[in-house]
């Protein structure tokens, strides 16, 4: 899609921009990219700079707590430096000091199916574990074990013996059983291949038409019909 | 799982009820018994490629038309017994209370989906603390236990409900539907046709008449035999037509529908 | 800590204070309570919600991408709902993932009517249930409140934090009142008269008369409420 011409429409061509680049880094867990924001948005990459620029300068002349800035390539937002006492204070209150449940589900995954690639890991819970994994990482708990054979040599991750002492195990074998509700391979073939079913699904008796989804993009309905 | 848009596809008994009563605007007891037999048929045949736990809510579906509509099709002995008569009142006053209740919640279920639906356009921010503050945290791992691990293993990898199968309510069965349809082959050729009151005559206990209907309808559905109902809640005919294209009678489904024997 | 004396430094306090309350606000993962808020920026919890209120007003009157909402009894930030479309096309999140009817009908009962048993719930919706309770537990939708105090002690269910989240709701209040769902004396009369368990009735009696059933009506609201 081509830039649109500076007609009387563009004012809410811009506003409809701005307010989607806001929601689009409010809820990316990485810094998002400039191209990857200008072909979410369908504009062109220079613009989405511009933007990002100009919501920058913004939040800083409105005096916001949080910041847009660009790092690692992409912009995101952050808290303000000034009110990083704060934010050590409710790191260190202990209320965010367990794991929340994505990263132990992500763990999980990391310790009965390892090693495993992000990418296998993230076709199983649906959902980018980028973020996570780092997280994961840098509190030691899981580690790069190796590389994958087959093309892309994707880095494997495996638990590490901190995981081990921390849970109060002394290998992998005391993890306890999984039993009786180990899924199938042919679940595992499915969940990897992207095409995890939906759980609720499974009771699922009824259309999908009574309330009014037809209005969700197309790839959600896609997830919906699986 | 496939889902059919087109029609509704029925979660329980009081759903193909409801949806009897008060979509198709009939009278239980005035519907013809082809259209509930159809309407049984249809949906047993969509379950095919369904799960157990469906299939049996289905047949419960089933069981309880077929009591409900084979309390019409019992000989009338002429003498209304009072006490049968308050009896049946009470069970329906029962059951209507029972589908009351049902759709109360199926129209709050349908006003909390549109709740949700409407809340899931909005997504919150999940990113948390910036890097730079997790090396503050105190040891993550301090609160949890294997067992929550595993526990969270097996919510991320779990694909659906493990099936199982709700058998308390045919616990009283006795006679099974293999029975009755090989009672049923060996009287209907020689006889040609019969009323279903003349096929139950001989029996007491309303279950045997229930399960013996159960019969009347799986040599239907497999085309042995034809139904005739000339008025509703006319006496019921059937009417042997022989061996359909595939002479073998299917002993599989009848085992199906007699697995609830237990 | 008491509130500061209304000197002329409480302007910029007020700036610390709402500039801290946005930092907390952009990393928490859950929704925070107003109680933690409180604490961590050492000031009542009266003038923390009247404070979130008042952002959440700003972002509305600047015309943010993101909204400051009050669900499950804390405030978090969330795109705004105007924005799906972009934001789905980016989030590929099973978390918004559908719930089926055979769930919403048990989680409606399980809302409405909590604690309940898996067989008083069962009892209602004329089906088992336990694959759908497992499910929805296993979502973290509803979970075990207790223990019934009769024979069996059956485990009760009530829903959680998380079914809040998912409806958006701050408590239970906001649901609809039942009695909105009751059924109207139509549906009760067609529903009665499908029921008739008198042949011969159905010969003689014509659809019944509006003003002759009406009564009954309450009959049934009554029924529900017990």
């Amino acid at each position: 899609m081509t830039e649109p011409e500076p007609t009387a429409g563009e004012d809410d061509r811009e506003r409809e921009l701005r307010r989607a680049a806001e929601a689009l880094l409010l809820v990316t867990e990485d810094p998002i990219t400039v191209e990857l924001l200008a072909q979410l948005l369908e504009v062109s990459a220079e613009r989405i700079e511009a933007l990002c620029v100009e919501l920058a300068a913004e939040y800083d002349a409105t005096d916001r707590g949080f910041q847009l800035v660009k790092v690692a390539g992409g912009w995101r937002y952050q808290t303000h430096p000034d009110l990083a006492p704060y934010v050590e204070r409710y790191v260190l209150d202990g209320q965010s000091g367990r794991l929340s449940n994505a990263a132990l589900e992500t763990l999980a995954i990391v310790a009965y199916k390892q090693p495993m690639s992000r990418a296998q890991i993230a076709a199983i819970r649906g959902v980018n574990v980028d973020g996570v994994m780092r997280t994961l990482v840098q509190r030691g708990y899981v580690d790069e074990v190796g590389r994958d054979h087959g093309p892309g040599q994707a880095v494997l991750y495996g638990t590490t013996p901190t995981f081990l002492e921390k849970l109060g195990l002394n290998s992998l074998d005391e993890l306890p059983a999984l039993g009786e509700f180990v899924p199938g391979a042919d679940v595992y073939e499915a969940l990897e291949h992207g095409l995890r079913p939906d759980p609720l699904d499974a009771d699922t008796t009824a259309p999908v038409d009574d309330d009014g989804d037809g209005e969700r993009a197309p790839d959600a309905a896609d997830d919906e019909s699986e | 799982m496939a889902v059919d848009v087109e029609t509704p596809v029925f979660q329980g008994p009081f759903d193909l009820l409801l949806h009897l009563i008060l979509q198709d605007q009939v009278d239980l007891y005035e519907v013809r018994l082809s259209d509930i037999v159809d309407a049984y048929l249809a949906q047993l045949e969509r379950l095919e490629q369904m799960d157990l736990e469906l299939a049996t809510e289905f047949l419960l579906i089933a069981a309880t038309l077929i009591e409900l509509k084979s309390k019409r099709l019992l000989p009338d002995d002429g003498d209304v017994d009072l006490d049968d008569e308050l009896a049946l009142w009470e069970e329906r006053d029962l059951l209507l209370s029972r589908l009351v209740e049902c759709k109360t919640f199926k129209d709050a279920a349908v006003a909390m989906a549109t709740i949700a639906n409407e809340a899931g356009r909005s997504y919150p921010r999940t990113a948390g603390v910036d890097q730079q503050f997790l090396g503050l945290l105190p040891d993550m791992l301090a609160t949890t236990t294997p067992d929550q691990l595993r526990d969270a293993f097996l919510r991320a990898v779990e694909p659906k409900p493990v099936p199982r199968v709700h058998i308390d309510h045919i616990h009283q069965i006795r006679v099974t539907v293999t029975d009755a349809v090989a009672e049923l082959l060996d009287e209907l050729p020689r006889i040609g046709r019969a009323t279903f009151a003349e096929l139950t005559a001989d029996l007491v206990e309303r279950l045997e008449v229930v399960v013996r209907f159960l019969a009347v309808l799986e040599l239907y559905k497999q085309g042995w035999i034809d139904l005739q109902q000339v008025n509703s809640l006319g006496s019921l005919t059937v009417v042997w037509t022989g061996r359909p294209d595939d002479d073998e009678l299917d002993l599989e489904d009848l085992a199906f529908v007699d697995a609830y024997d237990g």
